[in-house]
């Protein structure tokens, strides 16, 4: 009974938002924005294409116009595995949590040959986030879906966590000093001081390539720093 | 020398601060001198971020009202990290980045980019909240959040759809020229409700109780003091200038923080736990700080603020720090906590009676200033609804005062260092002298609305 | 009605419905799977609406990785239950 | 109609947080939330006939693209939303390893 009146005032929540955007002026219908109204008419221009050098407008954004945000994006994601470690982890050593299945020979080679392969998808997408769909996101979230392989078809497997601690300080410490040399060699933040090439090569954009390789590493990490700890429990039990 | 460094300052250091995890302590000290005397050299202005203008990129804004949040929010820290220095290691990444959040937080200029701080703020604040050991208590604290930013995105980008831009500026002057202000009333309910629930307003404020009810000497005052404070100036800045609350709309916003007031210290009236009463007096606090920018009266809200924080500091580094060596934070349990620490005691009683508003504290000066212009104003109920809370504060206050110095046959034992001693003393003699000098405050009157002025004259 | 639409409304309700079962199933186990089943729905709809790339990355992401989080969490409890 | 369904999920979730006491479907609803949170700013950056905002060697002047902005907004907002599940998760696990249930509701006795 409880859950049915719930529904019903969330409905009407929904139906009045609905309702209050439909009756605005000013809010679009759905169809049919008007982005030469919009900021976004800016970063479609041929010119500021020009200047950036990606092209892919999504990450010409995501890593050059609004590089800040990426920056507290990151930030919020090692802060979250911090934390994780912080919550899951205690001063006692860790070992592996057992699955209860043993995984057979042909499971732990095919695994490997897969990590191969899936660790290689995922480097040819951060490579080509400024030309392609994907980026840095994608991309550090597929090697950590390959680890996630690893530990799932190998029941001892424990990758180095300590390796992954370092890769994800010196990852985030490389994508702020990038930022801090665009202060000083340029003079703005994160502003882009390596010469963008021609729009569509693999080489161009300048720094934007530079600092999605260095999201997907950290996301990469961070991510499976989690994994290692949501499948790690304190060795006493 | 640019303001970006309080940012990206502390994020850097929060980065390495996972490889040499030994200093990590140290380092938070340092960035946080660091970022006073950046704050003290820099000059005001707008900061663009990788060469894009406005509305293009992200920019940050530092003027006199940033400045004092900014100031506040890294004394505070410096003070609070040197107070648990060996005994919160852990914390000291998380620490930073809560820094590095909360100065982007007050910085910023761009709506989406404050989500994205609100969120690493946030975060930093669940986890500091871990240091309570009661994870049920953190979990209703990170759900409302993550609700609360939700509903503050969700406000962002109808505004963002409906006039194309996320500047702070851009949208203002966007919002004056279209100057309908009931197509606003959705997107402006949410993001006020979002900012709320850190804020600690109705209706969304019932992690308080979960969280600081059970607080330690870290996560008391960090959440208590340093987030009340910085959230304080981020929900100023924003209802000074972007949210436009007219007819119907403000009276349901004035009455929400009204019950707010009530609530708050009626609670706190009726609990005996110390703690308690100190959370339930903050929300109270909390409410009155909103409803002083609601009405306009920016410079004593931002008093109010400063107050505010350094004073609910002082209470909760205090009472938590009697609480864990007692192990109760029963009023009748601390009985005569004082007879043995005259001066601790001193400067709670002094930090209480601010909070109280009495003559010659920071406190009364601030309420007589806001009570006068409130009577310009002709808000007459509400002087009421705000006289009568003070008064039930004052009879909380007085009650808990009395019984936390008067042992009564009650023999408690609770040493404070030197360090907390010093602490509490400067901050304590802080409020008096703001208290019996308030020039400088005055000419923050004219510098507060930087924003205003640039969406006039571009 | 184009061919457009006919496919955006499967997809909206088809949103719905799973995002009801979601939340109202009994079992955990259940409603974490149809929360991927609704992450997966979810990139469709940013196909539709011409987002690949948040496409990609909700479909790591959101169907996979959060997924694979919150089974881990519900073999740990199952384990300590056990136990 | 896609974006009606997004409002209505974000709803749905916000619905499955204050009715569900089970703290691993309050993490679920609030996924379903974000999930419709995320499909609604996609939506409003929609045009028809719009292409995706990709610049490719066959694409000429004067084509129509979708809003590339909301696009980057998401990217940033699926990944803070799985920082802040893993950490919901992670506290999950705390509370059943001190108080042995993941039911608030019975929690809210021992407390």
């Amino acid at each position: 009974m409880k859950n049915i009146f719930g529904l019903l005032i969330s409905l009407l929540l929904g139906v009045f938002i609905i309702l209050a955007l439909d009756s605005s002026v000013s809010f679009p219908e759905f169809g049919s924005a008007v982005i030469s109204d919009r900021v976004s008419d800016n970063y479609l221009d041929e010119d500021n294409i020009e200047d950036v050098g990606s092209a892919n407008i999504v990450t010409a954004i995501v890593v050059g116009y609004r590089g800040f945000d990426t920056l507290g994006e990151v930030t919020v994601l090692f802060v979250s595995a911090l934390g994780v470690a912080l919550v899951l982890g205690s001063s006692k050593k860790q070992a592996r949590m057992d699955l209860k299945f043993k995984p057979n020979f042909m499971l732990r080679i095919g695994s490997k040959v897969l990590f191969g392969i899936i660790l290689m998808t995922s480097i040819y997408i951060i490579f080509h986030g400024h030309l392609t769909p994907g980026g840095g996101f994608p991309g550090g979230a597929i090697i950590a879906s390959a680890i996630l392989l690893m530990y799932l078809a190998d029941d001892k497997f424990r990758s180095n966590v300590k390796g992954f601690k370092i890769l994800e300080g010196v990852a985030g410490s490389l994508f702020v000093v990038i930022g801090l040399l665009g202060l000083v060699v340029a003079s703005y933040f994160l502003q882009n001081f390596l010469p963008v090439g021609t729009v569509g090569n693999l080489l161009s954009a300048g720094i934007i390539p530079i600092i999605y390789v260095l999201i997907g590493l950290k996301v990469g990490s961070e991510i499976s720093g989690i994994v290692d700890n949501f499948l790690t429990e304190e060795e006493s039990l | 020398m640019s303001a970006i460094l309080l940012v990206a300052i502390p994020l850097l250091v929060a980065f390495l601060s996972i490889l040499f995890k030994k200093i990590s302590p140290y380092l938070l000290l340092g960035v946080t001198l660091f970022n006073i005397v950046l704050l003290l050299v820099l000059s005001d202005g707008f900061v663009v971020i990788g060469g894009f203008n406005q509305p293009m990129g992200i920019n940050l804004l530092l003027d006199m009202y940033s400045r004092l949040g900014l100031l506040l929010i890294n004394v505070l820290v410096f003070v609070i990290a040197i107070l648990n220095l060996k005994k919160y290691e852990k914390y000291s990444s998380i620490l930073l980045i809560a820094v590095a959040g909360l100065n982007g937080l007050i910085l910023t200029n761009d709506l989406f980019n404050l989500f994205v701080f609100l969120e690493i703020s946030g975060i930093a604040a669940y986890l500091i909240t871990t240091s309570n050991k009661k994870p049920v208590g953190t979990f209703h604290y990170l759900v409302l959040g993550v609700v609360g930013s939700s509903l503050f995105l969700f406000g962002v980008i109808i505004l963002y759809s409906m006039f194309g831009t996320l500047n702070m500026v851009g949208m203002i002057q966007e919002i004056q020229a279209t100057n309908n202000y009931k197509e606003l009333i959705l997107p402006f309910i949410l993001m006020f409700i979002g900012l709320g629930v850190e804020a600690k307003l109705l209706p969304f404020n019932s992690w308080a109780k979960g969280v600081l009810g059970k607080s330690n000497t870290l996560s008391g005052p960090m959440i208590a003091g340093v987030y009340a404070g910085a959230m304080g100036f981020v929900l100023g800045r924003l209802i000074t200038n972007l949210f436009m609350f007219e007819g119907t709309l403000l009276t349901v916003v004035i009455v929400i923080l009204a019950v707010g007031i009530v609530m708050g210290d009626a609670m706190a009236f009726a609990s005996n736990k110390v703690r308690e009463i100190l959370l339930f007096s903050s929300i109270a606090q909390a409410s009155i700080v909103a409803l002083l920018f609601v009405n306009g009266v920016v410079i004593w809200a931002v008093y109010l603020i400063i107050a505010n924080a350094l004073s609910k500091t002082v209470m909760f580094l205090v009472i938590n720090k009697a609480t864990k060596d007692v192990g109760s934070d029963n009023v009748d349990k601390l009985k005569g906590l004082f007879s043995n620490n005259v001066v601790v005691g001193v400067a709670f009683t002094l930090v209480t009676l601010s909070v109280m508003g009495l003559p010659l504290l920071v406190g009364f000066v601030v309420k007589l200033n806001f009570l006068t212009v409130l009577a310009a104003n002709n808000q007459i109920w509400l002087i009421a609804v705000i006289l009568v809370a003070a008064i039930v504060e004052g009879i909380y206050f007085v009650r808990l005062l009395v019984k936390l110095w008067y042992p009564d046959g009650n023999e408690i034992d609770v040493k404070y260092n030197v360090s907390f001693k010093v602490v509490f003393v400067i901050i304590a003699l802080a409020l008096l002298s703001f208290g019996t000098y308030s020039t400088p405050l005055k000419e923050l009157d004219n510098s507060v609305d930087t924003v205003m002025e640039v969406v006039d004259n571009g | 009605m184009t061919a457009y639409d006919i496919i955006s409304l499967i997809i909206g309700v088809l949103l719905l419905v799973i995002a009801f079962l979601a939340i109202n199933s009994k079992k955990l186990i259940r409603s974490v799977i149809y929360l991927s089943a609704l992450s997966m729905l979810a990139v469709v709809s940013f196909v539709l609406l011409k987002a690949p790339d948040v496409a990609i990355t909700e479909a790591v992401i959101g169907s996979g990785l959060v997924t694979a989080l919150f089974v881990f969490t519900l073999l740990a409890i199952k384990r300590r239950e056990t136990r | 109609m896609i974006q009606y369904a997004a409002i209505i999920l974000f709803v749905f979730g916000l619905y499955g947080l204050f009715t569900n006491k089970n703290v691993i479907k309050m993490i679920v609803s609030l996924n379903i939330m974000e999930l419709g949170l995320n499909i609604f700013i996609i939506s409003i950056g929609f045009v028809y006939d719009g292409i995706a905002p990709i610049i490719t060697s066959t694409s000429g002047s004067g084509l129509l693209y979708v809003d590339p902005l909301p696009q980057a907004l998401v990217l940033t907002a699926i990944v803070i939303g799985v920082g802040t599940t893993a950490l919901a998760l992670a506290v999950a696990k705390s509370i059943h390893n001190k108080y042995n249930t993941l039911d608030l509701g019975e929690l809210e006795d021992i407390l």
